[in-house]
């Protein structure tokens, strides 16, 4: 059989084998699969063994094909979806500090959310945007979102549209313009955040759909920070929480609170320990704790487990790397 | 003279635009400039495009290997253009902004164009796994060194960072890996970076000078 | 686009930082003038009752300036804020500012909140004159203030502020004018080795050795970018060696305009050389303007033609390590070359030689090995210097200056500050 | 509609990825398909946004008219605008052999241009606004620092500084001056070391998203 016969060959089974699970999920005969604990302490002790073996065979000499380095990555950050491994429910004082400030406000208190990060960063982000709005919404509050990224407030409609579908939001019968608005995103960094500290509509003359800033019924009577109840950023690098702490909170004392990427989070702790942030959710296990908080079955807790994994993946590659090259090259310094 | 002329406006252009930052009339000068640029890059798409459509267009017609392929591009590319620039599919007609939402133009945007660029990006992962395992290794000094901080600063920002050093009492709390990792941000990772950035800084002063001077002159052409 | 996301982010920082400073030494100096308000005022946490007339004071000291050193389109206002305007249980709720033009009528130009204390009016046209006065308003009292003498921003021709960069520019451009004169007429210049550079040769011959292409990344960037110009002007020594072995160069690019340059650079070295016959513009090819679908191209290029040698000179981002990997796959020796630190230590680990900031601009030079382009190399070098002895003198002498109170090293540090200071 | 938009992501996603394992007719039509259908797009986005957006409108600006029909706001042309277009014209005067050069002349002033915007640009924000972020008291006695504060600034400066003697061209790096500039290397090194740190992490967060869709969205395998 000719390389491209085979090819074909396999592209078919494989997209066979999907079509039947599709309609399976389609018609309902394919439940979602779930491992049970013991089952998933097996799996994980599996994949440490095959770690070991990894290990060994480096040490011996045999590097690993990076198509095997590549498999493993795979089935380690996949195998964890279908995992359910009972993490520990401890809320972070950041995180606790985070909800009393926004449970603390009265209804109809408006909150801004800046969307500053873009797809790569949304597995990260995106749940804490969701349980944050479902939260606001859910509560009254009035949200105002907009973005400092280009593609920010596209992933702000993507975190609305899932919100919106919920059956206690659908209840509650909330109106675009009225409840909540998507101003849309805004070029110019750090000094959007400065002129929004004047005047939102200097910076904003109309929202995501067109409609112009004096006609949305939301912000009528925002003219600028000192407007805003409560502001929270999802940031995901420049610009992003530095720069609203910088300058909206420093300059024109904005309340508010933060939600970053695990690699950005260390940095903004002198932030909270300051109390210039009001609360930080830290990468997915932040977005997975606040879920907790609020009570909403969300993808954070279900990415946590996959991000740890792969997390420590790099870090035992790394290691087993560095084991086996040092006791090789000492190897190598004996024999001559 | 074909090639005088160009040199000329390399070093009027140059010059113009450095002098413009001490003259406050003519400050915004560079901003006119880019816009000119922009301008300009699109005109030159139509020779990156027209290169696109006829080298795929000609391995078609040779039927070289993998013309297939080529003939997939193309119908994309003419495509993507016919729906674009027409506004074909789009709720707001010709007056709407192509991107608009619902359009088709935007809806082939977000089905093809974002999983594909979400997926490539995300092959990041694996390379990033294989290096770990490949490449970073302590061959010699300066790599064992980089390893070491790159090793912390990994540690620190995952949880076993506190999980390893944690105990450490509070009196020795810079060699709690995630206050090393901090500090190591803050201070020797700023120190490199500054000597990188001036060395930059500096690199592209002369290289801009020498352009400007005709002293470099290789991407102008021969002399036909 | 997934631009400059990780990289610089301590410069935003600094601005800040000098632009708190800035806004400190005004505050500082505008009270210097006058009592502190804060201190003056009575206590006024007593509640006050909603039917009772909230009487609050003006503003004072209202000034309008020109905004120097402009094109004349910008004046800043300053004022004293109320004395009933207070960070606890303040009277005043905020100020309006108004806008006189040519003795037309006054138009209200923004609304303030408590303890503001300047403005800056933009895009204003320097043939107006314009007059302003501020409203300080309580909940049902407004109390306005005088109006100032009626200006117009004035137009300046040169801007003295920015001496010191032009003094510092002038130096550093002058010392690297004046050795590309002086190796012009013949003066020896040693350069030291570049690492990377000499294994530029050694490269393009194993491909010809290998009989396999050469591939020629620039980075993802357009021509309005200094690290692709960088690259196209390595690009113009590289493929004159690479004419002079005979070797095929393969570029794929992901912007018209660097297709045009590239096309342009590449012609010429084949003419240098001496064989503007094997020239042809199929050597560099248009890609997509798109990040990552340029990156799937380029790694099918790779994986396919199997290239012996990859050279990676310009912007990159997210995909340097997706390149460098592929490229590292198909067994290629590798030279990267970029001047953005955070993709640097990707470049570091799956090539084989890396370019660190500067030397990608200093590369084209050197490989020229023209005496006149090394003389440029040591221009730059003066400007370390410098950079280097700023440095020094100035930590030694803060250091100094604070620890033990010294004046006179304390005027050294200013004099350096101004000297660096970039507005 | 949904189900069709599905598909087309979930082929397209498998398709990538079937590039780590090897080139293969699957990724070639995915990688065709991602070639034509975003140079189209970025050429469409290019073209309204910067002919249309910012030339046309430019030169000749919308009026616009206020509900009772009268002229109001109307925007002065910008007739400088029309340089740029005829220096993209010349741009593709290229397609003629005979009077190719000309799309010389606009080359030079994006070259020209480049050059001259950052040549100031760079020097003042990455010259000096680091040599002046750079000058810091070591210590002092009206600060409180800690030991390592005091350390830390000490690495700063000397890190810097070694770092600008690596970049020293026209010493060989021998002797003393060698060594300093093995310190500035090193210096460089931990830089290099720390971004690989600090990047590392946050790429493994985009294949989860990738799983996830495949997993979730277009197979329901998982909640």
């Amino acid at each position: 059989m000719s390389t491209r016969a085979k090819e074909i060959l396999v592209i078919g089974i494989v997209l066979l084998f999907s079509i039947i699970i599709y309609l399976g999920k389609v018609f309902g005969w394919v439940e979602v699969i779930r491992f049970s604990p013991l089952v998933s302490m097996i799996l994980i002790g599996i994949l440490f063994l095959a770690l070991l073996y990894i290990l060994v065979l480096t040490l011996k000499g045999h590097l690993i094909e990076r198509r095997a380095v590549f498999l493993f990555v795979a089935i380690s950050v996949a195998l964890p979806f279908f995992m359910t491994i009972s993490q520990s429910a401890r809320i972070s004082p950041e995180v606790q500090q985070l909800y009393d400030n926004v449970s603390e406000l009265p209804k109809g208190s408006k909150v801004l959310v800046s969307f500053d990060f873009d797809p790569p960063s949304a597995p990260e982000l995106q749940p804490m945007a969701e349980s944050f709005l479902h939260y606001c919404l859910l509560n009254d509050l009035k949200v105002i979102i907009m973005g400092l990224w280009p593609q920010g407030p596209q992933q702000a409609n993507l975190a609305m549209d899932r919100v919106l579908k919920k059956e206690d939001i659908i209840a509650k019968k909330l109106r675009d313009g009225k409840d909540y608005v998507n101003l849309g995103f805004q070029a110019g960094n750090e000094f959007v955040i400065k002129g929004m500290g004047a005047d939102f509509s200097s910076m904003f003359k109309s929202d995501y759909s067109g409609n112009s800033y004096h006609d949305i019924e939301i912000v009528k009577n925002v003219k600028n920070f000192s407007d805003i109840d409560f502001a929270f950023n999802l940031s995901a690098g420049y610009p992003g929480t530095q720069e609203w702490v910088q300058i909206a909170v420093d300059r024109y004392g904005l309340s508010m609170g933060a939600g970053n990427t695990a690699v950005q989070a260390p940095m903004m702790y002198t932030y909270v320990n300051a109390g210039q942030l009001k609360g930080l959710l830290g990468g997915i296990k932040g977005a997975a704790e606040f879920e907790n908080i609020v009570d909403y079955i969300g993808k954070g807790t279900k990415y946590m487990l996959s991000q740890s994994f792969a997390h420590m993946i790099v870090i035992a590659f790394i290691i087993i790397g560095n084991v086996a090259y040092f006791k090789n090259e000492r190897g190598k310094k004996k024999k001559h | 003279m074909k090639r005088e002329i160009p040199l000329l406006i390399t070093f009027i252009v140059g010059v113009v635009l450095i002098v413009s930052v001490f003259v406050p009339p003519t400050e915004t000068l560079g901003e006119d400039f880019s816009v000119f640029f922009d301008i300009i890059a699109v005109f030159a798409f139509f020779l990156g495009g027209g290169n696109l459509v006829q080298s795929h267009f000609s391995k078609a017609r040779k039927r070289q290997t993998d013309w297939g392929y080529s003939i997939v591009t193309l119908v994309g590319f003419v495509a993507m253009l016919t729906i674009g620039l027409f506004k074909l599919g789009n709720p707001g007609g010709i007056s709407a902004p192509p991107t608009a939402e619902g359009s088709l133009f935007q809806e082939i945007f977000d089905f093809v164009i974002m999983p594909l660029s979400a997926t490539m990006y995300s092959l990041l992962a694996f390379f990033v796994a294989s290096a770990s395992y490949r490449a970073f290794r302590a061959k010699n000094r300066e790599a064992t060194i980089l390893l070491v901080a790159a090793f912390i600063i990994l540690l620190g920002r995952t949880p076993f960072g506190m999980l390893v050093t944690g105990w450490i009492p509070e009196s020795f709390d810079i060699l709690q890996i995630p206050n090393m990792a901090i500090w190591i941000m803050n201070s020797p990772n700023l120190a490199g970076q500054r000597a990188i950035m001036i060395g930059i800084g500096l690199g592209v002063v002369s290289m801009s000078l020498r352009i400007i001077l005709g002293i470099e002159r290789t991407y102008l052409g021969g002399d036909d | 686009m997934h631009v400059g996301k990780s990289t610089s982010l301590y410069l935003p920082q600094l601005f800040f930082l000098f632009l708190f400073i800035c806004n400190f030494l005004l505050l500082s100096l505008v009270y210097a003038q006058t009592d502190d308000p804060l201190l003056n005022s009575e206590d006024s946490s007593v509640a006050i009752p909603d039917s009772e007339l909230v009487v609050v004071a003006p503003v004072t000291s209202l000034i309008a300036e020109d905004y120097k050193y402009d094109d004349g389109k910008q004046i800043n206002l300053s004022w004293v804020p109320s004395i009933d305007d207070q960070l606890v249980g303040s009277k005043v709720l905020g100020y309006r500012l108004f806008r006189i033009i040519d003795d037309g009528k006054p138009e209200l130009l923004a609304k303030l909140r408590c303890g503001a204390n300047s403005y800056s009016d933009g895009k204003l046209k320097s043939e107006s004159v314009y007059s302003y006065y501020l409203e300080a308003f309580s909940k049902n009292f407004i109390a306005t203030s005088t109006r100032t003498v009626p200006i117009s921003p004035e137009r300046e021709w040169i801007n003295f502020d920015r001496k010191y960069l032009f003094l510092l520019a002038f130096i550093i451009g002058g010392a690297v004018i004046f050795f590309i004169e002086s190796a012009r007429r013949g003066k020896k210049l040693f350069v030291r080795k570049i690492a990377g550079l000499e294994a530029v040769d050694e490269a393009i011959g194993r491909a010809t050795e290998m009989g396999r292409p050469i591939l020629f990344i620039p980075g993802i960037l357009d021509m309005n970018d200094v690290q692709t110009l960088a690259g196209i002007t390595i690009l113009g020594r590289v493929s004159q060696q690479i004419a002079n072995y005979d070797t095929k160069i393969r570029m794929p690019v992901s912007r018209s305009l660097v297709m045009t340059a590239a096309r342009e650079t590449i012609k010429a070295a084949y003419q240098t050389a001496g064989r503007p016959d094997q020239y042809s513009d199929d050597m560099v090819n248009y890609v997509t303007d798109e990040q990552f679908g340029y990156v799937a191209a380029v790694d099918g290029i790779m994986v396919r033609e199997k290239p012996a040698t990859v050279f990676l000179m310009g912007a990159f981002f997210a995909e340097s390590l997706i390149l460098a990997e592929t490229g590292n796959s198909v067994g290629a020796i590798q030279i990267a070359g970029t001047a953005r630190p955070a993709q640097l230590p990707f470049f570091i680990a799956a090539c084989d030689f890396t370019l660190i900031g500067e030397e990608l601009f200093a590369a084209s030079a050197y490989l020229s090995g023209e005496p006149k382009q090394l003389g440029s190399l040591k221009g730059q070098d003066v400007g370390k210097g410098i950079a280097m002895a700023a440095i020094l003198i100035g930590v030694l002498a803060e250091t100094i200056g604070t620890a033990w109170n010294v004046e006179f090293m304390n005027d050294v540090v200013r004099w350096l500050t101004i000297l660096f200071t970039t507005q | 509609m949904e189900h069709v938009a599905l598909w087309i992501a979930a082929f397209l996603t498998l398709g990538i990825y079937s590039f780590l394992y090897k080139d293969n007719i699957w990724y070639k039509l995915c990688e065709s398909i991602f070639v034509g259908i975003s140079a189209g797009y970025w050429f469409v986005v290019l073209f309204w946004d910067n002919i249309y957006g910012k030339f046309w409108v430019g030169v000749f600006p919308p009026k616009a008219y206020n509900d009772a029909g009268e002229l109001v706001n109307s925007a002065e042309p910008d007739y400088l605008l029309i340089v740029g277009a005829v220096l993209g014209v010349m741009m593709i005067s290229r397609l003629i052999p005979k009077i190719g050069w000309v799309s010389r002349w606009p080359l030079a002033f994006i070259v020209g241009s480049t050059s001259g915007l950052y040549l100031i640009n760079y020097f003042t924000s990455n010259m000096m606004r680091q040599v002046e972020a750079t000058i810091i008291p070591l210590f002092g006695m009206n600060y409180e620092l800690s030991a390592y504060d005091i350390i830390g600034n000490l690495v700063i400066v000397i890190g810097t500084f070694t770092g600008l003697v690596y970049f020293f061209f026209s010493k060989e790096h021998k002797g003393w001056f060698g060594r300093t500039a093995k310190i500035g290397i090193w210096t460089i090194m931990i830089t290099f070391g720390a971004s690989f740190g600090y990047t590392v992490m946050s790429r493994m967060s985009l294949l989860i998203g990738r799983i996830d869709f495949l997993f979730g969205d277009w197979l329901g395998l998982i909640k």
